[in-house]
């Protein structure tokens, strides 16, 4: 075709840490990278819908604890080494397990109830697990589970974090990389399983794809607009609209997860009484939320997960902002407003004291905003912010310290959502409710043990509405964690459910 | 003479061996308080969904909960038979990271001293040579202008300016020739200030001495009073603090790289803090601590040899930074 | 109140005030008063609030009713800026604080005591001379956590060499001065003579220093700010808000206002300590 | 060797400017301010051809104010109005491009501090080749040539080893001699000498005198020489011009304003020089002759010596010296420079302590004892140093500075110390006011005066004074010398006074011990010493004390030690 051939830079303000394949493949940066030199065995769609990638086909046994997945036949790794059930099988062992002695972590989000995998026969995969795993399928198209040589898997650590030592199977090789500097990718003219769903399987179009690091989000932002690069990763919001008319593409894809929001610590006083998180809920006026902070690309939350996952159901009204009602739900609750306009109860003042996440750019703007928001009916919000480091050590779910802990995941299917919220079975707990809240427990295990869509979503739906009401989950705005902006003249990316921007079908012109 | 200078060299090479190895500890017992690491860094990220158990897990699992005593002595046994170990963060090989990052600070750093100093040189002659009232005032004022301006502005200003409205250099290009160019003039106006302040301050001192007004008298017209006498007395002293700028110019190129997204050391340092790689970052403070102990040392080597007034009785009493107020900078580095 | 009308005198008076106190140095100090009172009282200079603003006036240019404009929630700039002082300015103390008290007394007894504390001293100095001093901040304000206070305090430690430095050269330079024999001859004790002699002679430069490093520590603090290792938001440190106004270039007056604001105060700050360092 | 006495062909073949009419110098009405005060008002005076003129007058009276407009090398912020003529050219009026030839070649300048006066980092003979290049000389061997000749002829024994030194390498007296060498050098119309000896030892300022008196004979050049000392003034010049606070307050021949100085100030300056006046003090001194035989032994030194290793080197500062101080006499230390003056008075205090031999003061032994029982000693023995600008600590105020030892010593009461205080600054003439002014708003006389206050407020039975007024000028001595011979009338005093300068000596000390190399060569009372000297060294000395006209050696170049030996 005459459009094919050209080459885009990519200006992003990480590379991550490591290239080590399983340590890495979570990362909001790498992900870009690993997205466009290996495959997966199921694709994921931005709606959250699984189709065959690699896998062509796969079967399952009633109680979901035995998988066969049928491979693509002819599909070679960039060293040669065919994709075959035994470099299948070898990648999900090392999902599973890792190889922690050596600095090798195993991927976090893979089921913990797999058991082993068996060859049927080159093209066959059998994966047995010790329980249930619904969710094993929806996993493969997860960005930690790419494939990758076995040549490669069998390499110590300190060569798998060369990131040219490591093949794929993906549409682009690494030519060149340099650490915290630059990834520069070509296109591998032999490739030919491209994932259906994005209707087109054979060789990329574009000859090379450069991920440059620039740290400076308003440099990425200029570079991109005085045509020195293509596209540029996580600009500011505020500069969207503007860039939008002048021409620039501005993709927000939001991924398949929770919204961006609080999960409420219950046990924390004043979060113990239900009023006092009902007045939360109402207090925050989520539009002004999108209209200072972001652009109309936001969507406002209606759910605690996001609009376009399978089985969301809208429950805007809960969200409306009433700050009325909430200075009359803490009226009642006994938070009266002092002299200073600051509400108090014997003596202590109605405090709210959040993390600012430190995975979000904008998540301060917005807490300030909020503040402002809250400031008006008597409630003081003292910010704090931490570095990705400490923030993950010392601000965790339901720890006495912090009485709303600011979600930002993401996650494949909606029904592994209600285990994560108490403590069973390894749960997260994240309301601090263990298992005090009868409803939700039941709830839980309902959900849990559904064996079909048509029976899940009802009950997703009850849920949905019982922990808004509830005001164990406050939303903010539904998140998008990866914004794009892009030349006019490149055109034809595709977002995936992780809103990760594959270049695989894209064509830039003259 | 020879004699008291060999032992002289001796003591100071020994002295700067100690520094060397101190450093390497202090920096360990800093480093090793921070809080957290790598390996849970990433770890924690929520999108991994890792539970504590299995993070504790794997920590056991590669040593990482040893006593700090033991670590120490590990990497310093390593440090001293010139193994720098693994990064943490990355799992490569400390020694190739800082390999690959070095020769584009080296570049950046040996613009920014030539720089530095010709701006210095520019500063310190306009002091003397320019009309009094408006040209020497003026010239005069610019070290205190260029140390009032936070170093990340001065970048992003050029970047701005001559990145993207003069389209000089490529932004996503910061190796080439002008954007190591602009790199080199961010990081270069605090320390030819700091060099400019010195310079100025000795040349002011020496041209107040009587040999300047005895050689002026002698009929020598201003540029040749000034390359001829002035240069050298006044610029001896800068030397020993050129060499304590060496330190500056590798903390600075911290802001200076992640300001023009330049691969090199500091950006290294930036990225190695922000998630803590121990071996990383103590690799190259210990680095940057060889690199200014050396340059320190061969600088104090070089200047009795250099400066003929300096008589080795005891230590070369040797001037003092900038910073250190430039007051305090002996006219005569003389030793009794 | 003297009552000495001499014309002679007065003029020669006035002659020595405007030598003493060229105009540059007058400007700087009305500007340092300046930011200390915003310091001390930032509710005189401005009506606006500057932690919560009108969320649809957000990014507006300056104007009369926003002299530095308005931030991107619609908060005024000049309000933070003003708010802001205080702590930019304590930061800056308490960093020269750190470094002078703590450098200071090391310099203090290397210099005095000589011998072993000497050796020991100033080998510490030289470690901390090693590693360069924005390094050595940053990994203490890592170590310490994210906040101001801890950027001054890593801001202080890594100026303690430079105070030890210069205490111990004016201390030593001091003690060999024939004053301090003299007052050992009438009788003055060891601590005497340190804390009457040795101690105000080697401050008269050491202050002047001081005074350039608060303007100093401004500077690391707003680099510290930049990448990230000041306070959290609503706080608006001068460094704060020009880092924060850096992602915003579409509206520059976000970083040029406090940028200005800081540069106006240093160059001040340097240029009084210029001038100590020659009226002493 | 003759060759130094005679000049030598190459240094005769040097073509000099036709000559015009008139006088070589001539200042009119010159004015000179820095920034808003005047320093110079209205002087003028005119110096002809091959003629001599001395400016002369206190510190601080504008002579090297005068002497660098001539030069035009006055600094930025100064201001001159007025005419200054040389060879019929106004020199102040002259661009700087057409003024810059004459420098060197017109006018030579030799300045006040020969240590200070040459680049220290660069070699002499670096310097030397700036001098020979006014010489329009093209070729270079010729010139190097030129410059040895000259370095011979201003005495330099090895005017190679100089040419190759660097300045630090050479004595004070040696790079006074290269000074010279290069200013006459291009052989200048006019040479200006700015306190050539100030700063040099008396037995070399005559050396020093001597041979610019003889070059200018020889090659016939006018010499502008600066002094605060009249006596030097007046031995080697033809016309005196009496400065005071910057204008003229007497002018005329040498001879006449010498010998029957017509203005007040003159007269002044012509009595406070010790080496015309040796019995000035006569009437406060000599009762204290008296006591030399019945007083008992104040000061006890015997056998003292003391070594210092240096660069492995040993070298003995003091070397067996032995003299004894009767109460209420005054006994001098004089020497050259480095000849163990200081050493000895520190050892006399305690300071240092003695390798061999013991030290008594006042009966009581000093070797071996504590730091306590030395503060006791201490309390009445008080040393004033040498150098009034570093021995006031300039932190403290002038009050608190003399009552210092009081607070110390915890003598009387918090009242009573501020009593004592106020009569020990009047017993040395300094009023209230200056209680509450700290060390930099004092001339160096007043500050003298506050060390000797500071010395005196103990009431002491012994002052130490180690050459008390040698930073000051012959004036600002007299009036201090004067306190101290009127308290020690008064006070019974015991002084050891440390100097160089004979003459002042010879004023005011009872007894006198020569000292050379460490060792004390000659003892005595001061008749003896300077009525009969026995010691080559001791005549040398004294020879040197510049005399005025009577006893000079004006325009007489006899046989004189010409050279320095280079160490
Ligand atoms: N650069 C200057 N700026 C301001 N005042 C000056 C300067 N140089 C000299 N003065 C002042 O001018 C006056 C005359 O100084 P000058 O040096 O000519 O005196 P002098 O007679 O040579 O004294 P001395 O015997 O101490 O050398 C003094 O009061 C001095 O303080
Ligand atoms: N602390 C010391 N260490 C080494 N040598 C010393 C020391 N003090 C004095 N000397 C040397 O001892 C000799 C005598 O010095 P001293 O200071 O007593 O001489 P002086 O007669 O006082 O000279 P001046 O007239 O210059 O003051 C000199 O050669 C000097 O260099
Ligand atoms: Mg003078
Ligand atoms: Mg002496």
């Amino acid at each position: 075709s005459e459009e094919d051939g050209g080459d885009i830079v990519f200006l992003i303000d990480s590379l991550g840490d490591t290239w080590i394949p399983n340590n890495s493949a979570i990362s909001s940066f790498q992900g870009h990278i690993w997205g466009h030199v290996t495959d997966k065995l199921v694709y994921v769609d931005a709606d959250g819908k699984a189709s065959p990638w690699l896998a062509e086909s796969w079967e399952q046994n009633d109680d979901a604890t035995e998988f066969t997945l049928h491979l693509k036949s002819g599909v070679t790794f960039s060293d040669g080494a065919p994709l075959d059930a035994a470099a299948v099988i070898a990648n999900l062992d090392i999902w599973y397990a890792g190889r922690t002695s050596e600095g090798i972590n195993p991927i976090g989000l893979f089921p913990k109830t797999y058991d082993r995998a068996e060859a049927v026969d080159a093209a066959t995969v059998k994966v047995y697990f010790k329980a249930p795993t619904l969710g094993f399928i929806p996993t493969l198209g997860y960005h930690g589970s790419i494939l990758i040589s076995p040549n490669s898997i069998a390499q110590p650590a300190s060569d798998q974090a060369d990131l040219s030592k490591t093949a794929g199977s993906g549409p682009y090789l690494v030519e060149a990389w340099k650490e915290g500097d630059f990834v520069r990718l070509v296109k591998r003219a032999d490739y030919n399983w491209g994932p259906p769903a994005v209707g087109h399987t054979g060789p990329a179009f574009l000859d090379s794809i450069t991920y440059k690091l620039v740290p400076e989000p308003s440099l990425r932002v200029a570079s991109v607009q005085s045509g020195q690069a293509d596209v540029a990763y996580n600009a500011s919001p505020q500069e969207l609209e503007s860039l939008g008319e002048e021409g620039f593409t501005v993709a927000t894809p939001r991924y398949l997860g929770f919204v961006n929001g609080w999960a409420i610590n219950t046990q924390v006083a004043p979060f113990d009484d239900v009023k006092v998180r009902q007045a939360l809920q109402a207090g925050i006026n989520r539009q002004e939320i999108i209209d200072t902070v972001y652009t109309p690309d936001w969507l406002l939350a209606t759910s605690f997960i996001q609009s376009n996952v399978p089985g969301a159901t809208d429950h805007g009204d809960l969200l409306a902002y009433d700050p009325d009602r909430a200075e009359k739900l803490l009226d009642e609750a006994g938070w009266v407003k002092g002299a200073d306009g600051i509400r108090a109860k014997d003596g202590t003042q109605l405090t709210l004291i959040v993390h600012s996440n430190p995975y979000l750019a904008t998540s301060k703007s917005v807490d300030e905003l909020i503040a402002q928001q809250l400031g008006k009916i008597g409630w003081k919000v003292v910010i704090r912010a931490f570095d990705v480091v400490t923030f993950g050590e010392k601000v965790r779910y339901a720890s006495p310290t912090v009485p709303a802990y600011e979600v930002t995941r993401s996650f494949i299917d909606a029904g592994t959502v209600a285990s994560i919220l108490t403590d069973a079975n390894k749960g997260e707990n994240w309301f601090g409710l263990g298992e005090s809240d009868a409803k939700l427990n039941d709830l839980r295990d309902r959900i849990a043990s559904a064996g079909s869509v048509e029976i899940r979503d009802p009950l997703l739906d009850e849920l949905q509405a019982y922990v808004l009401d509830q005001g164990y989950f406050i939303p903010r705005t539904q998140i998008v964690q990866r914004i794009y902006v892009q030349a006019p003249e490149l055109k034809g990316e595709v977002y995936n459910g992780v809103a990760y921007a594959s270049y695989y079908t894209a064509r830039k012109s003259k | 003479m020879r004699n008291a200078y060999l032992v002289y060299a001796a003591k100071r090479i020994v002295q700067a061996v100690v520094v060397i190895l101190l450093t390497y500890v202090f920096t360990f017992i800093v480093v090793s308080i921070l809080p957290g690491d790598p390996v849970t860094n990433v770890l924690r990220n929520p999108q991994n969904g890792f539970s504590e158990e299995e993070i504790q897990a794997i920590i056991a699992a590669q040593g990482l909960d040893r006593p700090i005593p033991v670590q120490l002595w590990d990497s310093l046994s390593g440090f001293v038979t010139g193994d720098l170990g693994l990064s943490m963060r990355s799992g490569r090989p400390v020694a190739t990271m800082i390999a690959e990052v070095l020769p584009s600070t080296l570049i950046l750093a040996s613009m920014t001293l030539a720089f530095s100093l010709i701006i210095a040189g520019l500063i310190g002659y306009g002091s003397q040579a320019l009309p009094r009232k408006y040209g020497q005032g003026i010239v005069r004022g610019i070290p205190s202008l260029f140390l009032s301006v936070p170093n990340f502005v001065i970048g992003l200003l050029l970047i701005h300016i001559f990145g993207f409205q003069l389209g000089l250099f490529r932004v996503i290009d910061p190796n080439s020739f002008w954007a190591t160019f602009f790199a080199a003039v961010t990081l270069a106006t605090p320390i030819s200030a700091q060099i400019a302040e010195v310079l100025v301050a000795n040349l002011d001192n020496e041209s107040r001495q009587e040999y300047a007004a005895v050689a002026r008298a002698r009929g020598l017209r201003q540029v040749r009073l000034f390359f001829l006498h002035l240069l050298k007395p006044s610029s001896l002293p800068v030397v020993t603090v050129i060499a304590l700028m060496v330190g500056e110019v590798l903390g600075n190129a911290l802001i200076t790289e992640t300001v023009f997204g330049r691969t090199g050391i500091g950006s290294l340092v930036q990225r190695s803090v922000s998630t803590q790689d121990l071996p990383v970052l103590q690799a190259i403070v210990s680095l940057a601590a060889v690199v200014f102990v050396v340059v320190n040392l061969i600088a104090d080597l070089v200047y009795p040899l250099l400066d003929p007034r300096v008589k080795l009785v005891g230590a070369v009493r040797r001037p003092t930074t900038a910073d250190e107020g430039s007051a305090n900078i002996p006219s005569r580095v003389v030793t009794e | 109140m003297t009552f000495s009308l001499n014309p002679l005198a007065a003029r020669i008076r006035t002659a020595r005030w405007s030598e003493t106190f060229p105009p540059a140095v007058l400007l700087s100090f009305l500007i340092v008063a300046l930011v200390l009172a915003w310091a001390v009282a930032p509710g005189l200079f401005t009506s606006h609030n500057p932690a919560s603003g009108v969320p649809a006036d957000k990014l507006l240019g300056p104007s009369a009713a926003h002299w530095f404009g308005t931030d991107h929630l619609g908060r005024d700039l000049y309000a933070r800026v003003v708010y802001g002082t205080a702590s930019s300015v304590t930061s800056a103390f308490i960093a020269v604080v750190i470094g002078l008290v703590v450098g200071g007394l090391m310099g203090l007894l290397a210099g005095f005591l000589g011998g072993w504390v000497d050796v020991v001293l100033a080998r510490l100095v030289d470690v901390l001379l090693a590693i360069p001093n924005f390094l050595l901040a940053v990994i203490v304000v890592t170590a310490l956590g994210f906040n101001t206070t801890n950027a001054a305090i890593a801001t202080g430690v890594s100026a303690v060499a430079v105070f030890a430095r210069v205490m111990r050269s004016e201390v030593i330079k001091t003690r060999q001065a024939a004053f301090v024999e003299a007052s050992f001859l009438l009788g003055g004790s060891r601590w005497h003579i340190l804390l009457r002699h040795v101690l105000p002679n080697a401050s008269r430069s050491v202050l002047p220093l001081a005074v350039l490093r608060f303007g100093l520590s401004i500077l690391v603090i707003a680099s510290l700010a930049f990448l990230g290792y000041g306070d959290p938001p609503p706080a608006s440190d001068w460094g704060l808000l020009i880092s924060i106004g850096k992602d915003y270039l579409k509206w520059p007056w976000l970083v040029y206002a406090p940028a200005f604001v800081t540069i106006a105060t240093v160059l001040s700050v340097n240029r009084i300590s210029r001038w100590l360092r020659k009226t002493n | 060797m003759a060759s130094q006495d005679k000049l030598t062909p190459p240094l005769t073949r040097v073509v000099t400017a036709p000559r015009r009419a008139g006088p070589l110098l001539r200042v009119e009405d010159l004015s000179v301010s820095y920034g808003p005060q005047e320093v110079v008002t209205g002087v003028g005076f005119e110096l002809g051809r091959g003629e001599s003129l001395a400016l002369i007058g206190e510190s601080g009276s504008g002579k090297s104010t005068i002497a660098r407009s001539v030069l035009r090398l006055l600094p930025g912020n100064a201001r001159a109005t007025g005419r200054i003529t040389f060879d019929g050219q106004e020199v102040l009026a002259l661009p700087e491009r057409r003024f810059r030839p004459l420098r060197g070649r017109g006018i030579g300048f030799v300045p006040q501090d020969p240590g200070n006066a040459l680049n220290p980092v660069r070699t002499i003979g670096a310097q030397a080749q700036e001098a020979a290049a006014l010489l329009d000389e093209p070729d270079k061997a010729i010139r190097n040539e030129l410059i040895l000749e000259t370095f011979a002829q201003v005495g330099l024994d090895n005017p190679q080893r100089a040419y190759e030194s660097y300045p630090h390498q050479l004595s004070g007296g040696m790079l006074q001699r290269v000074l010279i060498g290069l200013a006459v050098l291009p052989r200048p119309a006019l040479l200006v000498a700015d306190e050539p000896t100030s700063a040099l030892d008396v037995t070399i300022q005559k050396r020093i005198l001597d041979l610019l008196s003889r070059l200018q004979q020889d090659l016939d050049i006018s010499l502008l020489l600066i002094t605060h000392d009249l006596a030097v003034a007046a031995e080697r010049t033809d016309a005196l011009v009496v400065l005071k606070g910057g204008s003229v307050q007497e002018a005329g021949s040498t001879a006449a304003v010498f010998s029957a100085p017509s203005s007040a100030y003159a007269r002044k300056l012509r009595a406070d020089v010790p080496a015309l006046n040796p019995d000035r003090y006569a009437a406060l001194r000599d009762p204290g002759f008296a006591r030399l035989t019945d007083g008992k032994a104040k000061i006890a030194v015997s056998g003292v010596t003391k070594t210092f290793s240096v660069d492995g080197k040993v070298l003995k500062a003091v070397d067996d010296v032995s003299f004894s101080v009767p109460a209420g006499t005054t006994h001098a230390l004089v020497g050259e420079s480095g000849s163990g003056k200081t050493t000895t008075i520190r050892l006399l205090l305690g300071l240092d302590q003695p390798d061999h031999g013991d030290i008594t003061v006042a009966g009581t032994p000093l070797a071996g004892r504590s730091q306590q029982a030395l503060h006791a000693v201490w309390r009445h023995l008080q040393l004033v140093y040498q150098n009034p600008f570093t021995s006031l600590d300039p932190t403290w105020k002038v009050e608190h500075l003399v009552r210092e030892p009081l607070d110390r010593f915890r003598i009387g009461t918090p009242k009573e110390r501020g009593e004592q205080v106020r009569e020990a600054l009047a017993s040395v003439g300094l009023g209230e006011q200056f209680l509450s002014r700290r060390p930099t708003a004092l001339s160096g006389g007043q500050r003298q005066r506050v060390a000797i206050a500071r010395a005196l407020v103990l009431k002491p039975d012994v002052i130490v004074l180690d050459e008390p007024t040698s930073a000051l000028d012959v004036s600002v001595q007299a009036d201090i010398v004067e306190v101290l011979l009127s308290l020690q009338a008064k006070l019974g005093l015991t002084y050891v006074f440390v100097s160089h300068d004979l003459a002042l000596v010879r004023q005011i000390a009872h007894t006198v011990s020569v000292m050379h190399r460490g060792r004390i060569v000659e003892h005595g009372t001061v008749g003896e010493i300077f009525d009969n000297p026995r010691q080559p060294y001791t005549r040398s000395l004294l020879k040197s004390i510049p005399s005025g006209i009577e006893g000079g050696t004006h325009r007489s170049p006899h046989a004189f030690p010409l050279k320095e030996q280079i160490a």
